[in-house]
């Protein structure tokens, strides 16, 4: 095909500059660097850090809940007008800029280019473009907690009218940042997205076939696919929001022929699928995690992937599970009902494939291994009490309760903090090139996994029981003020401050061992993986040779094998054929 | 460290002991427990969710018996996957002389695990299919007689409700306009209009088992019938901004006697003339 | 693209990197239009009142804009043939003629934003005013950028660099052509 | 690629341009007449037909992969699914136990609204 060869040449020809790396100046390699390390520790920390507010948020708000009224430590007393400017801004923060750019961008950047045995991204500069126009955005939402007005607060859902005037929000720059953050980060994700899909599907070494890659790999392509297809709409109905806003347009207005209805439709087309855009990574670490300490085969490779690719296609059809009661039509409730409740089987599957793949195992009980067998724990419990908000009938009852939040929180804790911790610790020796001190692991595991039961245990209770959220305090309701839900509110509250204190821990062990922890080997747990057979931690351009792959990614306890590992590139005995590139 | 586990068993020999052992430990413990809860639901314990929080509406039983089949089907899967979960985790420590199985390939007993649990989810996901929107069609869709209509008004922030009078009509000279205390006759089949002044709002009566949301432009109407007389907390259940906290209200559910009185001393003085002043 | 980066030269997937990005961005692209078009169809469909507004528009001009895109959209062509030839010059040529076509378009949207505002047909007077303002200047966004690299595009294959990228943005160049057809037929035409 | 091939192409494509150009006055004429089933008719075959050409002939999308249509095709299954499950909603103005009068407020007011000055909700221009 012409065009082929004339595309090569066009790539090969552009080269022979941009080359060194090593010897460039400190911002250069910080900063402006193209290598897809870099930028991933880039994401990795800006997430962070956004978890590091959106977690002070979650704490101040808490306690207000559970102390109505008095000055919160550290903060002081909670305004109504602060309280909904924290939930909101909590809400858009984990979802958004935490999630998001540590599960996909920042392991997506990292995992994608080494497991796949690439030497980069293969668009490098619009890589480093898409985490730049990422950090203006969370720049931009931190900003628009300072203008006058205050931050938005009209829930991380934003329904009009009230996000869409400024007359009911009270909130004028406020709430036109907070889309327009959210809209420019769409942006950021859609060009880091595009990067990963077609490398992943294009600059796989030569032969590794689709069997061949990593779970971990294939979870984060799926999840970009889906954000790709699902963003347009909300990305179209929040320039429709901004103009509402800004420029007296009626797109969301009841009073001249809008429909606030509308939006709840685009967003939430958008909202549903997001959630199984951050699940699916964190899937794929597990994936990765589980076989590696319990030194066995994955089980059902494919079932795990026709399973993930299910729930991928299934989540486009349930969105307005989220709007049961909030003026859709009663019937089409029905439909998404039933598409709602159905997508429990995938998701059962998964969890099948993770439970079965431990059977007859050898578990090895480190750090990563914890969190991970956690996550299928907790998310065991998220994913059982989403069926009763699946099923119109009981969502009548749980509908914008704490027991929504509890549910939510159950899935999207494993999600976004486990999932992240697994796949922090589990990496971290490539990352950074040391070990992380394992006894502080263990401890910081413990205190954050009984501190989460704590807080969301009770609020189920307390959902039941009638507390609906986004409410600052509950004294107005004369019914909610029992004892019992008081002592149900107090407690979770006071886990929540446990929890926040606990991370000092994390972040201690983090920075600490980046510098002084134990030097890690290149292959310290025995994995198959390609980014295990490059130093650690990677040099630019990853690998000295560029591999091959021979074999399936999780080989593990081979009988013919003497070492019960059995990596991707190791040539077979007696041949080293290697497989034309490009093949399939 | 693990390179120290040489493993020379083939794929499949020798599992299906084990496996039978962990089958039959989870099966018995899950049904134990599903048998437990079942019974619970079906021999007087439907009043389970009503001991959090009173059921005093027609339909908060049927709400109620909803989530506690759920709750009954999906706490079976949530207990054999937790059961045979931390079975697993104890069966496969690593420790001396305990050597990982290798899964070949094409290994189709193993897919049992798979294969069962899959027909069962989907049967199970059914049965809740049908309980769900059976209660949904019959609270949502479909609506008894009404004895009595009011309509309420959602705004920022506050509910006005709007009784019709002694003509027991809406929108006439005597109809009686409250504000935040909603007053309804017991064993009544009440109909109400929802309908929201500025921005998007939510009727919610959590010992009703009702919410419904008020969509600014829109009139949704719905039904309730109480059950037992007092006075209820009415949410808003739909952020509404700042004051969302701040728009309590109360419903009160009366004797006959009582609701008669409430619209005989409102007709004498009528307080507020009429409510046109309202709209 | 930067450095010496094996990973682009790659086509795994039995295409080229940067053909694989462009269709890439045009499958995300597709729900961008597609959110905003079903959203006014529903709403055109729920209003037949909004045809007194519709009516407004200029048909003619639409029409001719229409085949003002279809040729741009040919020389893009043109100039991928050119380029399969690689005679750069000539590539380079059509290509700018191609984004001159662009350019005339954007004056003549300008010109009919131009006479709905004169007569306060502002998206403020209705809602239909909206629809029509914003899927027209996302799909004119479209086309700037499109004529901005059309250009950059250009200079490089003027000096026979980068020919392959020639083929990138003509396929880029078609399928703001092809959205145009809907909003054309869907606005201007169907009203 | 020999000089005279490159020419027949270059016909071929000024061919497909001729078709492009006159199916859109085909629908500009069927809306002339001022008959309403033919030009959405017309206008819907025009559609549908010049984008066949232009994805197929000038977009070569035969020549690509198949996961590349199937991919786009998927994105435009997505919004009509997207149009068909949220039409009951927007599109209808009334249905089970709702009612939507504000949808037929006036859908054009002659000087812009102040954004800022809450007018009537269109409930009470329903009333």
């Amino acid at each position: 095909m012409a065009s082929h060869s004339i595309a090569a040449h066009g790539h090969s020809d552009s080269h022979g500059h941009h080359d060194a790396h090593h010897e460039e100046h400190w911002f250069l390699k910080y900063c402006w660097s193209t290598d897809h390390k870099m930028i991933a520790k880039q994401y990795l920390i800006t997430g962070l850090f956004m978890a590091l507010i959106g977690g002070f948020f979650a704490y101040v708000f808490r306690w207000q809940l559970a102390f109505p009224n008095q000055p919160v430590p550290f903060f002081g007393v909670v305004t109504p007008a602060s309280y909904n400017m924290m939930i909101t801004q909590h809400g858009t923060i984990m979802i958004f800029f935490v999630a998001m750019p540590v599960l996909l961008a920042a392991f997506g950047n990292y995992l994608i280019p080494l497991m796949v045995g690439a030497d980069d991204m293969v668009f490098p500069r619009l890589n480093r473009a898409s985490y730049q126009v990422f950090l203006i955005s969370s720049i931009i939402l931190i900003w628009s907690f300072f203008v006058p007005g205050g931050g938005f607060g009209g829930a991380w859902t934003a329904y009009p009218p009230l996000s869409a005037g400024s007359q009911f929000n009270l909130t004028p720059s406020g709430s036109t940042l907070w889309v327009v953050a959210v809209a420019v980060e769409f942006v950021a994700f859609l060009m880091g997205g595009i990067n990963f899909i077609v490398t992943a599907m294009n600059a796989r070494a030569p032969g590794m076939k689709f069997e061949d890659v990593p779970m971990a790999v294939w979870m984060i392509v799926i999840a970009s696919v889906m954000f790709m297809m699902s963003v347009g709409p909300l990305i179209a109905g929040s320039v429709m929001l901004i103009m509402d806003q800004n420029f007296g347009t009626h797109f969301f207005d009841p009073r001249t022929g809008g429909d606030p209805v509308l939006w709840q439709h685009l967003f939430w087309f958008f909202g549903h699928p997001e959630v199984y855009v951050v699940l699916l990574p964190a899937l794929g670490f597990l994936a990765e995690i589980l076989p590696v300490f319990s030194r066995k085969k994955l089980f059902g490779y494919r079932t795990l992937l026709y399973s993930s690719i299910g729930t991928a296609c299934l989540s486009f059809f349930v969105w307005a599970h989220h709007q049961f009661i909030s003026g859709i039509d009663p019937r089409m409730a029905n439909v998404f009902a039933a598409t709602t409740v159905l997508i429990s089987i995938p998701i059962a599957e998964i969890m099948f494939v993770f439970i079965a793949t431990l059977y007859r195992s050898s578990i090895q009980f480190t750090v990563p291994m914890l969190w991970a067998l956690s996550f299928v724990a907790e998310f065991l419990v998220g994913g059982v009490t989403g069926i009763f908000l699946g099923a119109s009938g009981a969502d009548i009852h749980f509908h914008d309760t704490y027991f929504v939040l509890a549910h939510f929180h159950y899935t999207f804790f494993p999600i976004a903090i486990i999932g992240s911790f697994a796949g922090l610790t589990y990496w971290f020796p490539k990352m950074f090139g040391r070990h992380l001190n394992e006894g502080l692991g263990k401890l910081h595991f413990w205190i954050t996994i009984i501190s989460f039961n704590f807080i969301w245990m009770p609020l189920f209770f307390t959902g039941i029981m009638g507390d609906h959220r986004r409410i600052y305090s509950f004294t107005n309701f004369p019914d909610l003020m029992t004892p019992d839900r008081i002592l149900l509110r107090e407690i979770s509250s006071v886990a929540t401050a446990i929890m926040g204190v606990a991370q000092i821990l994390f972040f201690a062990n983090f920075f600490w061992s980046m510098y002084k922890g134990r030097k890690a080997e290149d292959n310290p747990y025995g994995a198959n993986t390609l980014e295990w057979r490059c130093p650690s931690p990677p040099p630019h351009g990853n690998f000295a040779v560029m591999p091959t792959v021979y074999r399936g990614p999780y080989e593990y306890s081979h009988p013919d094998r003497e070492s019960d590992f059995w990596p991707q590139d190791e040539p077979p005995a007696g041949q080293g054929s290697v497989q034309p590139e490009g093949a399939h | 460290m693990a390179e120290q586990h040489p493993s020379h068993e083939s794929g499949g020999s020798g599992w299906q002991p084990l496996a039978r052992s962990v089958y039959s430990l989870t099966i018995l413990g899950v049904v134990t427990v599903i048998t437990a809860i079942l019974l619970y639901i079906f021999a007087g314990g439907e009043d389970l969710i009503a001991r959090l929080i009173p059921a005093n509406s027609s339909f908060a039983g049927d709400i109620d018996f909803v989530i506690l089949i759920i709750a009954g089907l999906v706490g079976f899967w949530f207990f054999a996957s937790i059961f045979a979960f931390f079975a697993l985790l104890y069966q496969s420590r690593r420790r001396p002389g305990h050597k990982p199985e290798y899964l070949g390939k094409h290994d189709h007993q193993l897919h049992t695990w798979i294969s069962w649990p899959h027909w069962l989810v989907i049967a199970c996901d059914l049965i809740i299919i049908v309980v769900a929107v059976k209660v949904w069609h019959q609270v949502k869709q479909v609506a008894p007689p009404a004895d009595t209509v009011v309509r309420v008004t959602a705004q920022q922030w506050g509910w006005t409700f709007r009784h019709p009078g002694t003509d027991n009509k809406l929108d006439t000279a005597d109809d009686i306009v409250t504000i935040d205390r909603l007053h309804v006759p017991v064993d009544k089949v009440v109909h109400f209009e929802l309908q929201s002044k500025d921005v998007m709002h939510d009727f919610s009566v959590p010992v009703f088992r009702l919410k419904q949301d008020a969509v600014p432009g829109r009139t949704i109407n719905g039904w309730f019938k109480p059950t037992k007389a007092g006075a209820f907390d009415i949410q808003c259940a739909e952020m509404c901004g700042i004051g969302h906290g701040l728009m309590p209200a109360r419903i009160f559910v009366e004797t006959p006697e009582q609701h008669a009185a409430f619209i005989e001393d409102s007709a004498r003085n009528a307080s507020v003339p009429g409510g046109q002043s309202i709209y | 693209m930067s450095g010496q980066i094996i990973a682009t030269g790659r086509s795994a997937a039995g295409m080229p990197t940067g053909k694989l990005a462009v269709w890439m961005v045009i499958a995300s692209e597709i729900p961008i239009f597609g959110g905003i078009l079903a959203s006014y169809l529903m709403h055109r469909i729920g209003h037949p009142d909004w045809a007194q507004m519709t009516a407004g528009l200029n048909v003619w001009i639409g029409t001719f804009n229409t085949a003002l895109l279809v040729t741009s959209s040919l020389f893009a062509m043109l100039a991928h043939a050119a380029a399969e030839r690689g005679n750069g010059p000539l590539a380079a040529a059509r290509l700018r003629l191609a984004a001159y076509g662009g350019l005339v378009f954007l004056c003549i949207k300008a010109y009919e934003w131009y006479t709905k505002i004169s007569h306060d047909h502002v998206p403020q007077t209705g809602t239909f005013y909206g629809y029509y303002f914003s899927a027209t200047g996302l799909h004119a966004i479209h086309i700037l950028a499109g004529v901005a690299i059309l250009l950059a595009i250009a200079a490089q294959a003027e000096k026979g660099k980068h020919l392959g990228r020639v083929e990138l943005i003509g396929i880029y160049w078609h399928f703001v052509d092809v959205v145009w057809f809907f909003l054309f037929h869907i606005f201007y035409i169907i009203r | 690629m020999s000089n005279e091939a490159a020419a027949l192409e270059e016909r071929k494509y000024w061919r497909i341009w001729a078709i492009l150009v006159s199916l859109p006055l085909m629908s500009l004429a069927a809306q002339q007449t001022g008959l309403g089933w033919l030009a959405i008719t017309v206008s819907l075959v025009v559609m549908l037909t010049s984008t066949w050409f232009a994805v197929t002939t000038w977009m070569h999308v035969h020549l690509e992969p198949r996961y590349i249509p199937y991919l786009c095709i998927m994105g435009l299954a997505g919004m009509f699914m997207f149009f068909f499950m949220v039409s009951p909603d927007v599109m209808n103005h009334e249905g089970n136990n709702w009612k939507n009068p504000s949808a037929n407020a006036p859908a054009h007011i002659e000087r812009p609204v102040d954004p800022l000055k809450p007018r009537g909700t269109g409930v009470e221009a329903h009333h």
